[in-house]
Formats: C-alpha cells, structure tokens, sequence
C-alpha cells in the first residue's frame, strides 16, 4: 500500500459509490481554459514535447497564460528559444514557446536543459527574466532531466549515472563508483500539473503519438500529480490500435480536443 | 506456526465458498478503477463485478483492458494475460513491455490489487510466495503489487487444514511485503487493517457466524469499530 | 567515450574501411544453429518473453540445447512452469519452457521471478535440478527483474526501488530512505547473449513486436553484449510502420527467420 | 585563458572551410555506424560521407534513421530531428521518445558522435556549453553524449579571434564532459587524442600548414608519430 490514496478512490464509501456510478467516468474538458482552471499560483508545471511546434502543448500553455497564475516552476527540454531563433517551427508561422511565462512574468523557475540560444542578439525571454533576476535557471544535462522525470513515474526515487561527471552539474551531488567508473546521484523529478499534446486519444485516456512529437510528453504523463493532455482528435475506445498506445489511461485526467483547422501546429 | 485456534469444534455455519469469496471482494472494486487480479479466488472477481462497475484490468506480462477469456481452442499466445491464460481482443485494450507495466505498477499507479495469502499479520504484512518447508518459491510479480499498489485486499479462505490461522500475529512464512495488507476477505469474514491505529477491525462475517466464531479461528486479535455486517 | 569500443568500428582503418565496405551489412543468420554457434559454455544468456508460448525464441532454445554448451547461466522470468502445468501454452500443444536447460543439464543457474509452479506433483526440471544440488535459483521480484535488465542497457549502474524492502530478498542489500520511506538499491544485469522473439524485423534489425509478445523481449535486446532476434517475417526498410518499432535495429546482432507454417507457436 | 599563440603573424596557407572540416570529419565515419552530430559544423557531415558509407542518424528528439531535409516550407513539425529542422520520411525510420533516446546515449549504444567545441583540453576534456561571460548556457544532450559515445570526434575551427588556442592544456571554461574527446579535426589540423599515453598525436595539416604552424596555434603540445599527411 502506498501512503498517497487518490480521494476518488478511498474517500468513496459503498453508499456514495452508487450514486458515483451514475456519473460516467469523464475526462474530457470543454475548454483549454477550464482544463487549466484550477492550476493554482506556486505550481510546479511540466511541459511536454522537446522544443518546437511539434508535440508541444501550445493551447494548453496559452491557457495558463491567460490564466494568469504566478510564481509557477515550469519543467522543459528545449525551453524558451523557437521565439528569437524559429527553432523547430515553420518558416510562415510565429513561434509560441515557454518563453512566454517569462516574458508575462509569471514563471519564477525553469528546469530545462537548453534554457538559452546560441546569440544573445534579441534576448530571449529567458535569458532576459535571468538576467534581470526574476528567473531562476536550473540546467540539467537532457539525459538526466528525462530520466528524472521517467524514475518518478516508475517509482523510482533515485538512480546513478555517468553524464555529468566531473563537471558543473555534479557540484554537491552524491558520487559512486561501480565497475571502476563514477557515477553521480540523481533523483526523481515529479510535479504538480503535467501539459502534454498527443496526436488522438481514446475517451478513456489512452493516447497516441505520432512522429517525433513523442519526446518528454509520455515520460511527464506518467510523473506528475495531474496529466492534461491536447489533442487533436478523440476516437472511442478501440479507434487507436492497441499496438500503438504510447501513453496508458491510467495517466491521463484531462483531455481537452483542439479546434478542427487551428493554424497552430 | 503458533495458532490458538487449532483445537476447535465444528465451524458454526457453512463458510462461503471461492466464487462468494470473489465476490464479496468484487463489491470493494471501484468503477473505473486500474485493478490487477492475483491468480486464484482474486482472479474469480471479475465474474461478480456489482453492476454498472468497470475496472481496467492490468496483467504484469503487459496488458491493459482485456476482460474475458477466449473460448477454449481460440485463444492466442500472443495475447495472454499473466496467469497464462488468452484474453480476447477488445475496444480499448493496450499492450506494453515489462518495463512500462512494473512502471506502472512501482510508480503506484495500480488503483487496488486482490491477491491471495499465506499468511497476512495484524499489522498488515503479507507472506504470499513461499511455504517455508518447500524451501523454493515463486515471486513473480507479488512484491512489486503488494508494496506498490494504492490498496491491497487479500482474498483467500480465512484457515489452512485443521483450523489453522492464516491471519496471524506476525507472520512465520517469508515476506511478500509489510505492511501492505488493506483488507482481507476470507470465506467467514470482511477484516479491514487500520494501519494508524495498529487495528484489525471485523467488519462483516459470514451468514451464521459471530465475532467470537471468527475470532476463535483467526490468531490475530480483532476489534469491531461500529457494526458488523453480513457478507452478502 | 566509453572504455569499450567495438572492434568494427575502432579496428579499421580508412583502408580497411574500403574493402569492408563492399560487404553489406548481414545480420541475417542462416540458420537457428548458425546463430548460436558461438556460443561458448559458461556463458549467461537472457531468454526473451514472459513465460509461456507467446514472445519465446523457441527454436533459438532448441537450438542452444542441441548445441550443448554447458554451466550456462540462464536469466528469465516466469521460467520452466509451462511443462508440467502448460501455462502459457495452447491446450493442444506440448509445452516448452526453460526447463530444458535443467533437464539437459547444460545450465547451473537461473536467475527469474517465477521459477516453480505451485504444485510439485509433477516436479517441474528446475526444481528437480535445484533439489539435486545441481542449479542455484535466483529469485528477484519481476519488477526489480526487469528495470536492472533495462538499467543495464539504459546506461544505469544502480537504482532504489520500494519492492522487496523487509523481505528476504533484501538481505544483504544497501537501504536507504528518500523522503520517509525506505528502499533498495539494486544493481544492473546484463547477460553475454539475449536470445529474443519478435513478429518481424526488417534488413536492418528493427524490431516489431505484436501483443503482450513484448514482455522482456525489448529490454533484454537492450542489455546483453550480442542481441539474436527470432523473427516470424523479414522485411525490407520501410516494412514495418516507423510508429511501430519496438527495439532498434542498433541492439540487433543477428536475425533469424522461422520456417513458414512452423507448428510451434 | 593562457595562450601562447596570441602574437602570431599572418597563416601561412588558407585554412579549409566549414564545408572542408565537416568533409575530412566525415572519412572517419564507418559505414553502418550508429551516429550523432551535434549542430553546426558537425551537422555538415552528412553531406560529405564517402560513397558506399551508409551511417544510421540518431538525433536527441526521438528518431533514427534520418536522411535529407524536406524542401523549405514542406517540412512536417512532428518530424523533426534536434536541430529543430525538419528531415523527410524515408524507409527504414524509426521514432521513439526522450526515455528511449537517451537510454540509446547513456547506455553507450551510440558508436560516434561529432561535437563542436569551445576548448579541449590534452587529456581530451571538453567545454562546449558555455562561455563564463555570458554566465548562463545550453547543456541539451551533449554532456550525455560526450560522456557515453563509444567515440567522440570534435569538429571545430582551430582558433577563436586573434588566434587564440581552444585546444588547450586545461579547460577553462565549464566542462561538458571529462576525457572523452577521441580525435579533433579543425581548420588546419587532425589531431588524435592517445589518452592511454597521454599524448596529443598531430596525424594530418591542412595544405601548406607545418608542424610548427599547427603547434604555434595550439597551446596544448603535440606530439607526432608515424608520418603527418595532408587533409584532404
């Protein structure tokens, strides 16, 4: 027994069950803005996909921004640079990054592993927030930040591995030697929210990728208290075939469906 | 094994047997809930689910939303669930590796397992994989369920041959998990393990049986915390 | 840069390289036997699947038990309970398992999760042999089992993990507590050979997998120095849907394809 | 950072452009080779594999087998490799997510990797995330890649501005990893790495470089054994 018990499931004695049961099990959200209504100030928030337009969570970022909550810790990959530099966006189009909890202030942290472009010439949000010390910047090596997030999903509060060794990220970490080589300590990285993109999920939950749009979304559903994912298409259970389920319904809590024809990747 | 109920008389009302055993576990099993069944009694709940009540059954060898079996001859090997036997192909099911579904269920994410017992202790420790005097044993994947799972129900009869208890003070067979143990359905009574208060309250006994019955044949002490019930 | 380097790639040089490159890349076997044939006794060998029919690399068994190596070290799962209990198995098939190995006597160790059945009436090979003296069993929870045999081939040493902690199977094993609850630090394993199953591969050696197949197919592909895949169907590149490979074709060493209509399982 | 070739006079020959590093890099790669380039330079070795060699791509963001970019404004966004430009779909492909991505890096399964640099050190250390002035930079997947690549090749101009070293005695920017740097190839020199002997090995000039040119640039010193070629 684990000492976290989910409200829905211990708090629901036979009697209340019943009426419970009248109610079907639904996950999907109306709106990109009530899937994230509750998102309070202070939270911790992961977002998927790696960098770029694909597999990023775009709607479901634009709704917390203008939700307006602060102090937020966001957890990323690639954060913060597609704006000044197009990286992995269309020509035609205008990227939309996590810069954008920086530039409205409402981030206080980033995790990430590539927080910054190679020119400082503009600024990105991020750079700009860090600069000006409204930002804290936590750098973690890419490999070590998805296998955080992964340990925390699979139960997994620790695990040691060579990246990183000897160099800034090991200052105050646990070292260990084994079989001759060191290692570093590192720990399960788990939040509050996760906002993820698939490309179709089930109605119960089980979604599919497609293509490289996979990257951090499937480890982060599997890792954080509340997984919301965007999609662009829901199918009834069985309309996903069973072969290609990258993400269980045992981690989804919200589904919010894009607008047939959004321009937004 | 110390077992103050060995010199007993004859049981005072007929215990319930395998199938009412299930189902009166079935009736803990929360609609839309992600379960995995032990092998045994605990797989037989799948048969007694109240109505209205869906569950998305978890096998460990990698399979999420199966539900019956085929019918004998038809089954394929490649899509089996853990106790070895064929699931049929239906809407919504998905297939995974054995790293993804010990992910799932170390990760905690496993909403409720019914699984069977050897022993289970007041405390809430479970033996489940080894008489002692076999001397080998089988794990699979009891101690990742047990230790992991949101809550864990035993499901198994309530004594071994000549009365002997199962439900124990501390268990003498070696450990499956501690602690771990939510309740324990058995063929003569509904046992909840209030772990914070150091509690094993009766909650229900079988038609026929009375606290005293059941106590006599379970060697950990018992309390009763407002009504007790009839299985049913 | 790792220590270990293939010998392909760090052996040749730009001369070589020419005369290397008028031989195209095979990893396709000829035969089960042929695909063993190096096999050395003593040597520790995964054995791909759950247990059971579906996902063994049956005729890769039959072939190492016909080569008749001796002192392997056999690292499984559920492992030899099909025989006297056909679990796993078509009711009109008889059962192979990894008992083989035991009732040949070429393995002297087993290291799974699920190694006797409940009954003893018949005694299953491992247990025979184990009674004997002859085999040493090593019992690890199957979910412990498997994220060393993944660790191993994902780069990690070492992890904690909740599963095991009070039991005997702790005994002599480093605790430590992360945020009030105590777990185990356990180690990667890694194997000389994994013989595996898959549905299909293609010339390359990526993988396709159907069903619950997978099991600790894709994880031992990962783990072991030399990866021999039993197939169903070779494809070309491109034959197996991108969305759908299971094991990339950089963990494959050799393929081998079972003969059309093959009434084993 | 100290450096000695600072006050140096004119080059005595051209030195090869971006196009001609990424070329000689490219020789070393062997055929069927599982392999990663880093952005820049480095990415410019696909363009110039000798024939018949054949390498498997590996890019951070989820996939393997990656050829040739899609025509500007074609590309899909969900086909993307980790430079954020997007490849065509070709036969043989394969994605996967960050978990899978970086248990192939971490494991050791990538057989050569091509970075750019910043500084290596003699002992084959390397710094190519940040430069201290700017106080903050991108580690993305190189540590990862540094650290675990079966080998390391830096591509890289051989002086910044002025002349001055980035092949050095000791880094003094933050490092990415340490001595994992196998062979460097630059604007005017292929330089191997002998880290069991602790030697750095001049193996080829650019045309109408010497010896002592190359050594004049580099504060790190270098050493020679067997003959020194001609890039080409």
């Amino acid at each position: 027994m684990r000492t976290k018990i989910q409200q829905s499931v211990s708090d629901t004695n036979v009697k209340d069950r019943t009426i419970w049961l009248a109610v079907p099990i639904n996950k999907i959200s109306n709106s990109f803005a009530q899937a994230v209504a509750d998102i309070p100030s202070g939270a911790s928030i992961m977002i998927g996909g790696f960098g770029g337009a694909g597999g990023q969570p775009t709607r479901l970022m634009l709704a917390l921004r203008d939700l307006g909550v602060g102090d937020l810790t966001i957890i990323g990959n690639v954060a913060g640079i597609s704006k000044t530099t197009g990286y992995g966006w269309p020509d035609h189009l205008d990227p939309i990054d996590q810069g954008m909890f920086f530039e409205s202030g409402q981030a206080t942290k980033i995790t990430c592993s590539f927080p910054v472009p190679g020119t400082t010439n503009p600024l990105s949000d991020i750079e700009k927030a860090w600069r000006e010390g409204k930002a804290e910047v936590d750098i973690v090596p890419q490999g070590t930040l998805i296998e955080r997030i992964r340990a925390a999903g699979a139960g997994i509060p620790a695990f040691y591995t060579p990246t990183g060794v000897g160099t800034p990220v090991a200052e105050g970490k646990e070292h260990r030697d084994f079989d001759g080589r060191t290692f570093l300590l590192e720990e399960a990285l788990t939040a509050d929210f996760a906002l993820i993109r698939a490309q179709k999920a089930d109605t119960r939950g089980n979604l599919q990728y497609i293509g490289t749009s996979r990257a951090f979304n499937p480890a982060m559903a599997t890792a954080a208290a509340i997984t919301i994912v965007e999609v662009d298409e829901i199918v009834e259970p069985g309309g996903i075939d069973p072969e290609r389920i990258g993400t269980l319904s045992t981690y989804v809590d919200r589904i919010v469906l894009r607008e047939t024809g959004d321009p937004l990747p | 094994m110390s077992n103050s109920a060995n010199s007993l008389g004859n049981d005072p009302a007929p215990r319930l047997d395998r199938a009412a055993i299930a189902k009166r576990a079935a009736r803990d099993l929360i609609d839309g809930s992600t379960v995995n069944l032990g092998i045994g009694i605990p797989a037989l709940c799948a048969d007694f689910l109240p109505d209205g009540v869906e569950l998305l059954y978890h096998a460990e060898n990698g399979i999420l939303g199966f539900k019956e079996l085929s019918a004998p001859g038809e089954g394929d090997p490649n899509l089996m669930d853990a106790g070895g036997k064929f699931p049929k192909l239906v809407p919504g099911m998905a297939f995974f590796d054995s790293v993804e579904s010990f992910a799932l269920i170390r990760g905690g994410h496993i909403d409720v397992t019914v699984l069977g017992a050897l022993q289970v202790s007041r405390n809430g420790d479970l033996s489940n994989w080894m008489i002692p005097k076999r001397g080998i044993g089988s794990i699979g994947g009891a101690m990742d369920l047990a230790a992991n799972a949101k809550k864990v129900i035993i499901a198994m009869e309530h004594n071994v041959k000549g009365n002997l208890a199962k439900i124990v003070n501390e268990c003498t067979f070696p450990l499956t998990a501690r602690t771990c143990v939510n309740e324990i359905i058995t063929d003569i009574a509904a046992i909840e393990i209030d772990q914070e208060n150091d509690r094993m309250i009766l909650r229900e006994t079988a038609p026929g049986w009375s606290f005293d019955d059941v106590q006599a044949r379970t060697e950990a002490r018992l309390t009763i915390d407002g009504d007790v019930g009839q299985m049913a």
